[in-house]
């Protein structure tokens, strides 16, 4: 296989991961958003856009047809830049803030593997579901999220605007504090499966512990995960930790932006959302797995059964048990990440934000100090436990 | 009123709890002040006023709030209108609970005709100006919520709210501007179904606070974010002229219902609600068991409207009926009568104050003897508490400020006339 | 106490100062004070203990330019209203005083009930009376450049005000070039404006030629219709009260 | 300084027909337990309070408040304030104002002018009777404060606020100052649409079948 293959299988996988799972996911998270907590409020939400087809009038699309409204609007509004800004700076802020996002989805395996049959070869190439299936993905997901914080800072620094450099400052401090909670939390994972890579991760989760458990992060791992969600969710800037935004105090870190640009840290934010919710299920609620129902030991072998009988050739019949089973995983997934984006949703509408001191207290005090002891009684559960091999 | 200081039920003493003030003639690192406005055209700042801000990082040095931007000449128009004509006027003081005002200005002018209203119309007045306290202080829980960032208690709130103004609209023709007050008693009598519509509002209401209450009194986010900030004790509160929920969050049971009873409070069955540490923690408090209250006084006064006449019957005070001045001429010259000239106030001047949901709310009027006002002057209880504002927000974060502000329910209205 | 023993003690630390009393219960007490013992008889209404006046509930003016009877020649034509309340002894009291000249001006009580503060700037713009011994008494409602005091009797009902440039917000302290942003730098620079004429359409003055004297001569006529010698002031309403409450 | 003793635990009346179904709430004045301390406890309920309201309104729509406004208009109420009109007289069909000037005279926001002409009435007795009415009738509604105090002053029952017409709009101010032939016409007759029942216009968040088992729309 050369070079060239490799390139093409990441960027096929690239676009696979960014405009089937990623992109949908976070507009229809937009549209979500808006519907669910007009549900939650007892209103209706939005339900008035709509276009007229051959046969049905009016066809509104629960309201779907927001998203193409509000895109359009969006890039057709004034895209203005205050006087005093730096311009470069002004302009970069919102690629800054997308890119890292979209660099968390290259190490998220959405399924196992797919085997991909060679006819002319009469062999099976093996395709690892993730975009990047680094050995030190961990490691690598740290670095990113962490890069997510210049955007943030650089959009309220590079307009000259008071209320903007609030929010950064805010920003900052809260995304370099809750990071190290992060840290410490995903550490524990690192721990309990003694691997890096993700995808490892991932496949780990596919057995059952003390015979009735599924083997996922959340079994070994309780206290990490509430961690996880509550350090990411901070990450993400969203309520109750949306006090760079505050859209009630100072107007947020992003106060200067219009038209697209405003669009992408809009975007950008519901890409962090589908983002924490495939990490805290890839990481902690078995991936791509159903509990209880192993793929390797149940699925497969009767989706073989099933299949085999009306195939011709065995290379064909596995290719298509291989694909039929990709796809279920890939749904597994979505529906572990659907629910995760509900919940954060709903989280939202049922929190008010903390203060700034109140939110570093939170941080420093409660949930550093709690992912450390989370650190150290699972240090202490593997050692004891001879798993650390 | 400093005997609350030593309360025992006083979770600190002072001085009050918040974030330390910084440390005098220490430079901290990187010191450097900021200006920064707030408003007028603000998320938080419901009405128009613009706060100045200068902060140091997060903490405020110090605060000036800038208002005027809804100034429209209240007082100077009410000289140039009959008693009549400046009710609708009145509506718009505190526009969130125009049944208070309404009742109150006429209240003041009947004052000074001399005149005692009917029964009927006095029980309605009473339970009209319960129904106005309890959309006002569902309006101010509910815009504080959501400055906190809990916009669905703000909705939640907001469909109580609906209901009382659907209420107001069966009662008076209007949900906000009601106008539903005349020199002299009331001009609109019950509706069928009146009372089972006040129940049902009242129902709602019940409902919707308790799953306000439910979600957020005792949420530690919310518990701390109100707790400590804004604080202001009882002497100083009563110095900067706060009245009303204000008063009782900082401990001091100043309610004109008690300390001066009108219409039919002396006879009616309530308490008054008093914080302990005046701050905003208690006045959310005092306003949810003040709702409590008024529902409470709502329902005794709903079974217990007399029958009889809704206006005084005297033609120099309130309009003849419609059918007298369709069919009788001496009907009809009354109605000219009264119309063109105007009540006969006599001259001289009076003060008479109600609790209105915000405070005291006082009207000083002075009549010269013509059908006019001479001057007309409410006393806005937000006037008051906004230009007491600094002092609450001493040495407080900026997040605190959107809390304080909801909480003394600055209404623009009412404070810029 | 009724208004009579409060005048006593009054008039016991203040002599002179209490130039008359009208009593009204509960409400409705009021004194004229002499306006030179204003700020010391405050202070006793507020700190004694028999009278504790600690709330200032309202502080108003009255112009008396257009009341029945009153002269511009002679008589001072503002006069201040304040409504206190003693929370301990649940009493109400109004204290009137006049301020009246070219320069109408009385002492502050900012310094006695800070609830004073905001009302008095107030009526420095809407009156165009003074308050001596406070800070600053910039304009409440209406802005630096207004003309006139809109509510006294002679302020027009119609007209316009003079346009006013566009300017920066007023800064907190004196330190523009910190204050602004340079997104206000840019923006608020009064650029093109100049050529409006800002001292059209001025408020013109009802007292404005001779009216003075008309209006002393009305004054003099009505005293003497309806039999008033001395001030005519404004006073509680006779027979006015919370009335056979059912 | 009288009874200053704090909130004291007074349940109001003793009526049950009166108490309010909440609960006290200044006995809330408390300090945080350990558990609220940790967020837990509200947290999880207003999660769950949340949840169940989402739940109630995606399957049965079982609290939603909105109203689907240019199509659904709520009912106004009888007493509602709205955009004025002029009756007729039964008699001759002509306006029954007889231009007074009463409302006017009563409008605090003068928003309403008449100007006055004699009209000859026909002949019902012997008598010929000479009359006024408007030769204009102009009300402003930009204006006007819809508090109906020109109701009130007309005594011919000649104007009246009960169209039901919520909002007086224009593109420009001429627009919506409203002259004799604009006030006198009949209101116009509602949009067609309005008789549909367009309460959730297709806007079922779930197949129609799902909520068939689930149960139904109110």
């Amino acid at each position: 296989m050369s070079t060239l293959f490799y390139i093409v299988e990441a960027a096929v996988k690239a676009v696979f991961v960014l405009f089937a799972i990623a992109f949908p996911l976070a507009s229809l998270l937009i549209w979500q958003e808006r519907k669910q907590s007009a549900l939650i409020q007892d209103r209706l939400g939005p339900n008035r856009a709509f276009i007229n087809l051959p046969f049905i009038r009016r066809f509104r699309f629960f309201g779907l047809l927001h998203l193409v409204a509000d895109s359009i609007k969006m890039f057709m509004k004034e895209d203005f830049m205050p006087a005093g800004a730096r311009p470069f700076l002004f302009q970069m802020a919102p690629v800054l803030a997308l890119a890292p996002v979209l660099l968390v989805f290259a190490v998220i395996p959405f399924g196992d593997t797919l085997l991909l049959y060679l006819p002319d070869k009469d062999l099976f190439y093996a395709v690892n579901l993730s975009v990047a299936s680094l050995d030190t993905g961990l490691l690598f997901l740290l670095a990113v999220i962490s890069l997510t914080v210049y955007g943030t800072v650089l959009a309220g620094y590079a307009p000259d605007s008071k209320p903007g450099m609030l929010g950064a400052l805010r920003a900052g401090a809260q995304m370099f504090s809750y990071e190290a909670a992060m840290g410490l939390t995903v550490a524990g994972v690192l721990m309990v499966y003694g691997t890096m890579a993700i995808d490892h991760i991932a496949r780990a989760q596919d057995s059952l512990v003390l015979g009735f458990l599924p083997a996922w992060g959340v079994v070994y791992q309780p206290l990490g995960a509430l961690l996880f969600l509550i350090a990411a969710t901070a990450e993400t800037k969203r309520v109750p930790f949306d006090m760079p935004e505050g859209e009630s105090e100072i107007v947020g870190y992003f106060v200067e932006y219009s038209a697209m640009k405003f669009g992408t840290f809009m975007f950008a934010e519901f890409l962090e959302v589908v983002a924490v919710a495939a990490l805290l299920t890839v990481l902690f609620f078995g991936a791509y797995h159903l509990p209880w129902l192993s793929w390797n030991h149940h699925v497969i072998p009767w989706l073989t059964g099933l299949i085999g009988a009306h195939t011709v050739t065995p290379g064909l019949n596995i290719q298509v048990v291989s694909l039929v089973t990709a796809l279920l995983q890939l749904l597994v997934f979505m529906a572990k990440v659907g629910f995760f984006c509900f919940l954060q949703l709903l989280v939202r509408w049922t929190l008010p934000r903390f203060r700034y001191d109140q939110l570093m207290d939170f941080g420093w005090k409660l949930l550093l100090p709690a992912a450390m002891i989370n650190l150290a009684l699972t240090a202490v559960a593997v050692l004891a436990l001879g798993k650390a091999g | 009123m400093s005997g609350r200081k030593d309360d025992p039920r006083r979770l600190w003493s002072d001085p009050p709890a918040g974030p330390p003030p910084l440390a005098e003639g220490l430079k901290p690192l990187g010191h450097d002040e900021l200006d920064i406005e707030l408003g007028p055209a603000h998320p938080a700042m419901h009405g128009i006023v613009k706060l100045k801000l200068r902060v140091e990082g997060e903490s405020i040095i110090r605060c000036e709030p800038e208002v005027g931007y809804l100034h429209r000449g209240f007082e100077k128009t009410c000289e140039h209108r009959r008693w009549t004509q400046c009710i609708p006027y009145v509506d718009r003081l505190n526009y969130v609970s125009a049944p208070v005002n309404d009742i109150a200005f006429c209240m003041t002018v009947e004052d000074m005709l001399g005149v005692a209203v009917p029964a009927r119309a006095v029980a309605l007045r009473t339970l009209l100006m319960e129904a106005g306290r309890i959309v006002d202080h569902l309006t101010c829980l509910g815009a504080s919520a959501m400055e906190l960032g809990a916009f669905t208690a703000f909705l939640w709130l907001m469909q109580a709210r609906e209901e009382w103004y659907f209420f107001l609209e069966h009662y008076c023709g209007a949900r906000i501007t009601t106008n539903l007050s005349r020199i002299g008693g009331q001009p609109y009598d019950l509706f069928t179904g009146f009372e089972a519509e006040v129940e049902a509002c009242l129902k709602k209401t019940e409902d919707m606070v308790f799953k306000v209450h439910k979600l957020s009194t005792r949420n530690r986010i919310f518990h701390d974010r109100l707790r400590g900030t804004g604080v202001i004790d009882a002497d100083t509160a009563l110095d900067l002229g706060f009245t009303g929920p204000l008063l009782r969050g900082s401990g001091l049971d100043l309610d004109l219902r008690k300390a001066r009873p009108y219409l039919l409070y002396d006879k009616l069955d309530f308490h008054v609600p008093v914080g302990l540490h005046g701050d905003n923690y208690d006045r959310y408090l005092v306003r949810l068991e003040e709702i409590r209250q008024s529902a409470s006084l709502v329902r005794q006064v709903l079974h217990a409207i007399p029958e009889g006449p809704l206006m005084v019957e005297d033609p120099h005070i309130s309009l003849v009926p419609k059918t007298a001045v369709y069919n009788h001429i001496e009907g009809i010259i009354h109605h000219f009568k009264l119309l063109t000239g105007g009540h006969a106030v006599p001259a001289g001047h009076w003060y008479k104050a109600v609790e209105a949901p915000n405070g005291e709310l006082g009207f000083y009027l002075v009549s010269d003897g013509g059908g006019m006002p001479y001057r007309v002057r409410a006393r806005p209880p937000s006037l008051y508490a906004t230009a007491g504002l600094p002092e609450m927000l001493k040495g407080q974060m900026i997040a605190d400020v959107v809390a304080t502000f909801g909480s003394i329910n600055m209404i623009g209205g009412e404070l810029e006339r | 106490m009724d208004l009579a023993g409060l005048r006593l003690i009054l008039e016991e630390k203040h002599q002179g100062a209490v130039e008359d009393a009208a009593a009204s219960p509960p409400d409705n007490d009021e004194l004229l004070l002499n306006a030179a013992f204003l700020r010391p008889v405050c202070d006793t209404l507020k700190h004694h203990p028999r009278l504790s006046f600690r709330l200032m509930a309202d502080l108003c003016c009255v112009d008396l330019l257009a009341w029945p009877g009153f002269d511009p020649a002679t008589d001072k034509r503002f006069m201040l209203v304040y409504h206190l309340y003693s929370v301990a002894h649940n009493r109400r009291l109004r204290l009137k005083t006049l301020a009246g000249g070219d320069d109408p001006a009385v002492d502050s009580v900012a310094a006695v009930w800070r609830a004073a503060d905001w009302p008095e700037r107030e009526i420095h713009e809407m009156f165009g009376v003074r308050f001596n011994g406070r800070g600053d008494l910039k304009p409440l409602f209406l802005y630096e450049e207004f003309q006139g005091h809109p509510l006294c009797k002679d302020y027009p009902l119609k007209g316009q005000q003079p346009v006013v440039d566009l300017r920066a917000p007023l800064p907190l302290r004196e330190d523009p070039a910190h204050f602004q942003t340079a997104f206000e730098k840019a923006y608020f620079r009064p650029v093109g404006l100049t050529q409006i004429d800002n001292t059209a359409r001025l408020p013109e003055s009802m007292l404005a030629e001779g009216a003075l004297a008309r209006l002393s001569q009305a004054a003099k006529a009505y005293k003497k219709r309806h039999g008033i010698d001395g001030q005519g002031l404004p006073g509680p309403v006779r027979g006015g009260g919370d009335h056979e409450r059912p | 300084m009288h009874a200053n003793t704090g909130h004291t635990q007074s349940d109001g009346p003793k009526d049950t027909q009166t108490r309010s179904s909440l609960p006290d709430f200044m006995a809330e004045n408390r300090p945080l337990s350990l558990a609220e301390k940790l967020y837990v406890p509200a947290m999880a309920r207003g999660l769950a309070m949340t949840f169940g309201r989402f739940m109630a309104n995606f399957l049965f729509k079982r609290h939603i408040v909105t109203s689907s406004y240019p199509e659904q208009r709520r009912e106004v109420s009888d007493r509602w304030r709205g955009r004025h009109r002029l009756t007729r007289r039964a008699e001759d069909g002509g306006l029954a104002c007889v231009a007074c000037k009463m409302c006017e005279m009563a409008c605090p926001s003068h928003c309403i002018t008449i100007v006055a002409e004699e009209r000859t009435l026909p002949l019902v007795t012997s008598r010929q009777r000479i009359d006024k009415r408007p030769r204009s009738f102009t009300i402003d509604m930009a204006r006007c404060i819809y508090c109906g105090l020109c109701v009130e002053a007309c005594p011919e029952d000649a104007i009246r606020m009960d169209t039901g017409i919520i909002a007086t709009v224009g593109y420009q101010r001429a627009e919506v100052c409203l002259d004799r032939n604009n006030l006198a016409k009949p209101p116009p007759p509602m949009h067609p649409l309005l008789h549909q029942d367009l309460r959730y216009p297709d806007d079922a968040l779930l197949p129609r079948i799902l909520r068939r088992y689930l149960g139904k729309d109110r």
